[in-house]
């Protein structure tokens, strides 16, 4: 099993890390290599509300069938070199590990179909759902929980997905609370200490299941975790800079999956990955204005200026005046990607990379950190910390200096109650002691059984 | 009279010291102790609330003032007599079965919570039955149901199907939100109220407990 | 009353022809400027399906207030620095004048509240639908459907329109068979001397009721033409090449509000735009991929390449995982925008520019006759006809002229069926006559009255 | 046997004079006529659909081989014993009340001609009485009823209703489509089916027919 302790960037410098390509491309069997110099449309689909039951099956794959024909035959209309299908699965298709392989057959048999008749060129992530959460959770490791999930990605890799991909959630829970009470070092706890270990135990099963099945490991999200935060900034409901400092301390557990031998493309809604490019070469998903269609954004424009992959988040089969949502959507990212590798092929890939960039860095904390700039300062101090955890103290850290930085230096407009909220942080941080199993039996008291249950996580302070 | 600003101030900062100091003060001063609740603590929340509103507030500030603001009822409540109200009335709120987002609904409980209801929060992944079971033993008035996935989104229905079933129905006001929901939607489930955020879930509630207490 | 003959265009070479910037930049009282250097997002948005009579007309407007609403404080939120309102009024709000102009108070006073509150510029385009045809029709010029459409302007402008629009439709009956038929002959007459002579008529009045009401008269677009054959080219009932050319004839129809005083900024579904701001220096609205929403575009890129503003065509108020599409639109379009001045800023707006217009012309023939460079050449042969008649048709020659060429020199990819369609427009522009009124006494015969009734638009042959 | 295949390409041809002279040919030498009607000229039509269908042809070019097909039917007309049938069935087809997209609308009549239905275009605006009226003087099968704006797709729910009304429900079937409509709408107005496409449309106008001879 793979352990790669990342100690040194894959960038020299900020000025190499750009859109479309990535220091270690993931070459695929049909000849499309992500990272390797375009931009590919990454379309993500969802049922319209339905129920999902043995009754409505054939219902659910005539949707999935007619989303896929919609959009292959849109992509090969406008001439798309090449694209990527992502299948979030829905928990009953996770729950029921057969029909999460019903729907990857179906959608592969119609991108199928298109290779063969056109030469469309296109790929599918099977994203299993982590339904290891709920009352009747045994354990994370082993029963009903972990069997689906690792039973779904077997289904799903036999059944021809390209990419095994997942959202895990091993700490979420306390996290929530973490975030409701802008509670860092809890977050720090959830992430550094439960995240990063459940995902290790977590993905060295994708890896091994993906080496058997031969498709390839992507990758995982924070978007349990930042992404709560940030729906929850957006709302105005915690300060924007907590968002930001999640996000980045959400590289380190995100960066996992690679240590433990995912290769990437690394999933679209995990803002982080910018990081994990810049530490580990990894290409990346990305998603920004394009996914509107799945929830409003700060990080409209600049999320694409690094963005291997470029996808909507999520759209439902609905109809709009257009045609249906997920035709629609391929469309809109196809058009979207002839830009960025327009420019490549005319040698303006750093200059429209700079103007995404500064569309959007001044007017939050949470786009700013995402300048491949201040990612690649960043970057380089957390691989100077040994373990996740001190990985993930020093991600909070250093973005806590950046952001400061960016607001005095007049790069980034911050109020006065965001400013308070920086100071709050740096002491909460500075309240955490340096030695990890200290942290936990200080912190272990506070946290509720049904938050966090270190018995379901075979979770050992001392053993940490 | 008391002076219940000091004691108002420190539920809106959520100090515990200082609302347990200023609670102590006015008991021994003899202040009615449903004026204490209502005047100095309810009054504090209320003025956190319409903070939080207009984003004056972020949400850990408003969850240490509700503490601070519960911890001070603590102190008061064994002053009450027996069958004193001490709310406006009673949500059981609750995510629907088969769904596990929490945030959201805890979040209209807190909200709730600032407006003077008693909150009972039954957590994620809730069967109908349970609904009903809690609307039975804490006689809440509305059921507040939350779910965030199309897919569960029909659980709502069950709720109320179930409701209807185990003759509550009359009983109860039963209310939903969540992303996927619409007021279309609540309709066609025999909803009695849609909400489209946690602000919109206070008006709501206290909109029907009024036309419930006025029945 | 204006009558301008443009005889020169506006522009001295095609390179200096590019988004943001306008010869005859609008200037409006709120201290925007379309075509003053930035680009504003145009948003459009429709109702969901629903009856519009007086008993619904509160939850009608109850929808536009809504819309407005989550469109006002999105681009709050975003930051935008202005953008404009489009409302295509639906039938029902123009067969009752009243209605658009409640419709209009509702639209215009949400958008005031975010001034007065924010600072929150933006302006609101009032399109009255045309609804002169159907069965009831008795005259073009008079009677029920004249005096609904010029009730609902002043309505509208009366109720605080900033700009009024229509989609004229003068001809449209003819030009459908002409379209259906691929018939040349009578898609130039429809448009060179029925379509522009109704255009000179409509646009009279719309400039008086402007004048009268303090706004501006902002343009047509020929959507019930070239969209048309646009439509049909995507579908492949037609072929590509006609709807290239008809496009470009178009420019000549809606170049008549122009030269009856409309000022821009010109509609954003007339694609025609393009040309009408080389000739004339009219700040043009325009749509591409971020219109998916209401069709496919093989001119997704490219229609920004010169655009004023920046529009989405139309979204119905229905939601998405996301938010209301109306809200989700203003948001893309935003940062579409952000992208293409930020670029202005940098100085690499030429830049941008050139990607856009390479994405997509080589493609389609309706995408290659948008390249500026093309469209100055073309237009540069439009303004040497004395009478529409006249421009309309060397508009049809020089575009063959020009799409020959870009295919004999590998810009443009066309199949052989598109090329023998090319010979055989040639030919049926060639058995044209030069006299109009020998072209008119020969084509209508040839056209049935429930097509095109002469006396309905007192068309006489002689006086042409 | 008579060779059919010169008549139907010059069908497939839109070329008149071919076909005149074809047809001619076989009444000359006394070929069925029906068999003139069904082998050579709709024969060389449904090609044409094939084609279509598969882009292989444009609407301009379909047009001049219907209108071909038709002017061969003419002629052979005359042959014919009354009451012989030169189609499969007849189709009503209009854009509902309200609506005056007619584009769509001939499409459908067009590829439904090419399969050899006989197609009443009553035009578009047309009231529900209309097609009413138009059912019964034709001995319409099929309704087809096309809407393109979503504020006009309510007359078809009307049109449907006057059918029950005037009682002639039960011997037609309706169909309906237009941008903004799906067969969910469809299901809603209780009309018989939903086409996406004109192709769609043949198909379903096809099955419809069948079950209704089948009855
Ligand atoms: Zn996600
Ligand atoms: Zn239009
Ligand atoms: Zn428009």
């Amino acid at each position: 099993m793979a352990n790669i302790q990342f100690t040194e960037l894959a960038y020299n410098n900020a000025d190499e890390i750009i859109y479309g390509y990535a220091k270690k491309p993931v070459v695929c069997n049909n000849g499309m290599v992500i990272g390797g110099g375009t931009v590919y449309p990454e379309v993500n689909l969802t049922l319209p509300t339905m129920l999902i039951s043995e009754e409505t099956m054939p219902k659910v794959l005539a949707q999935y069938d007619e989303m896929i024909h919609g959009i292959c035959s849109k992509a090969h209309e406008l001439h798309s070199p090449g694209f990527i299908i992502e299948i979030e699965l829905l928990p009953p298709c996770t729950f029921n590990p057969q029909w999460g392989k019903d729907v990857t057959k179906v959608v592969k048999g119609v991108m199928d179909e298109y290779s063969t008749k056109f030469g469309q060129k296109s790929l599918l992530r099977m994203t299993v759902v982590d339904v290891r959460e709920g009352k009747t959770l045994a354990h994370m490791y082993k029963g009903e929980h972990w069997d689906n999930v690792i039973n779904t990605f077997k289904g799903c890799a036999e059944a021809g997905a390209d990419f095994l991909a997942i959202e895990s959630i091993g700490g979420k829970q306390l996290h929530d609370e973490a975030v409701m009470n802008c509670d860092l070092p809890k977050a720090v706890f959830s992430l550094g200490a439960i995240g990063c270990r459940d995902m290790g135990i977590l993905w060295d099963e994708i890896v091994k299941i993906s080496q058997e099945y031969n498709c390839i490991p992507s990758g995982d999200t924070a978007c349990g975790f930042a992404n709560t935060s940030m729906v929850m900034a957006h709302k105005n409901f915690i300060p924007k800079v907590f968002a930001a400092i999640d996000r980045v301390m959400c590289a380190v557990r995100t960066l996992v999956a690679v240590e433990r031998g995912a290769v990437g493309p690394d999933k679209d809604c995990g803002y982080e990955g910018v990081y994990l490019k810049a530490i580990s070469g990894t290409p990346i998903s990305m998603e920004g204005k394009t996914a509107a269609c799945a929830h409003s954004s700060c990080v409209g424009n600049i999320s694409a200026s690094v963005a291997d992959c470029w996808s909507n988040e999520s759209v439902e089969n609905i109809r709009l005046l257009g045609g249906m949502a997920p035709t629609v959507y391929i469309e809109q990212l196809i058009y979207d990607c002839r830009l960025m590798n327009g420019a490549t092929t005319r040698g303006s890939a750093k200059e429209i990379r700079d103007i995404l960039i500064e569309s959007d860095k001044m007017y939050d904390p949470q786009a700013y950190i995402l300048d491949p700039k201040v990612a690649f300062r960043i970057s380089g101090e957390i691989i100077k910390g040994k373990t996740h955890f001190e990985r993930t103290k020093i991600a909070a850290a250093a973005t806590i200096n950046e952001i400061r930085a960016g607001f005095k230096d007049g790069l980034l407009q911050l109020d006065a109650k965001e400013l308070k909220y920086l100071d709050i942080f740096e002491k909460q941080l500075k309240a955490i002691p340096d030695d990890e199993a200290e942290f936990a039996k200080q912190i272990l008291p506070m946290c509720t059984v049904d938050k966090f249950d270190p018995a379901k996580y075979d979770f050992n302070v001392a053993a940490k | 009279m008391f002076d219940f600003t000091e004691l108002s101030n420190a539920v809106i900062e959520g100090d515990n010291a200082q609302v347990q100091a200023k609670v102590n003060e006015a008991i021994n001063t003899k202040v009615d102790p449903l004026e204490i609740i209502n005047q100095g603590l309810i009054g504090g929340m209320n003025v956190v609330g319409q903070r939080f509103k207009v984003n004056d507030m972020f949400v850990p500030e408003v969850l240490m003032s509700a503490r601070a603001m519960n911890m001070g009822i603590e102190l008061v409540k064994p002053l009450l007599a027996g069958g004193e109200m001490t709310n406006k009335g009673t949500v059981i709120i609750g995510t629907v079965k088969g769904d596990l987002h929490d945030i959201g609904k805890s979040l209209v409980g807190m909200m709730l919570e600032c407006t003077g209801y008693k909150v009972v929060d039954l957590g994620v992944d809730i069967a109908p039955e349970e609904f009903v079971v809690a609307a039975r033993e804490n006689n809440g008035q509305v059921l507040a149901l939350s779910a965030l996935l199309t897919t569960t989104m029909l659980s709502m229905k069950s709720t109320v199907d179930v409701c209807v079933e185990e003759g509550i129905r009359n009983n109860v006001k039963i209310i939903v939100g969540g992303a996927p929901i619409t007021q279309e939607f609540a309709d066609q489930i025999g909803a009695d109220g849609y909400a489209g955020d946690a602000a919109g879930a206070v008006e709501l509630v206290s909109k029907l407990v009024t036309e419930m207490a006025a029945r």
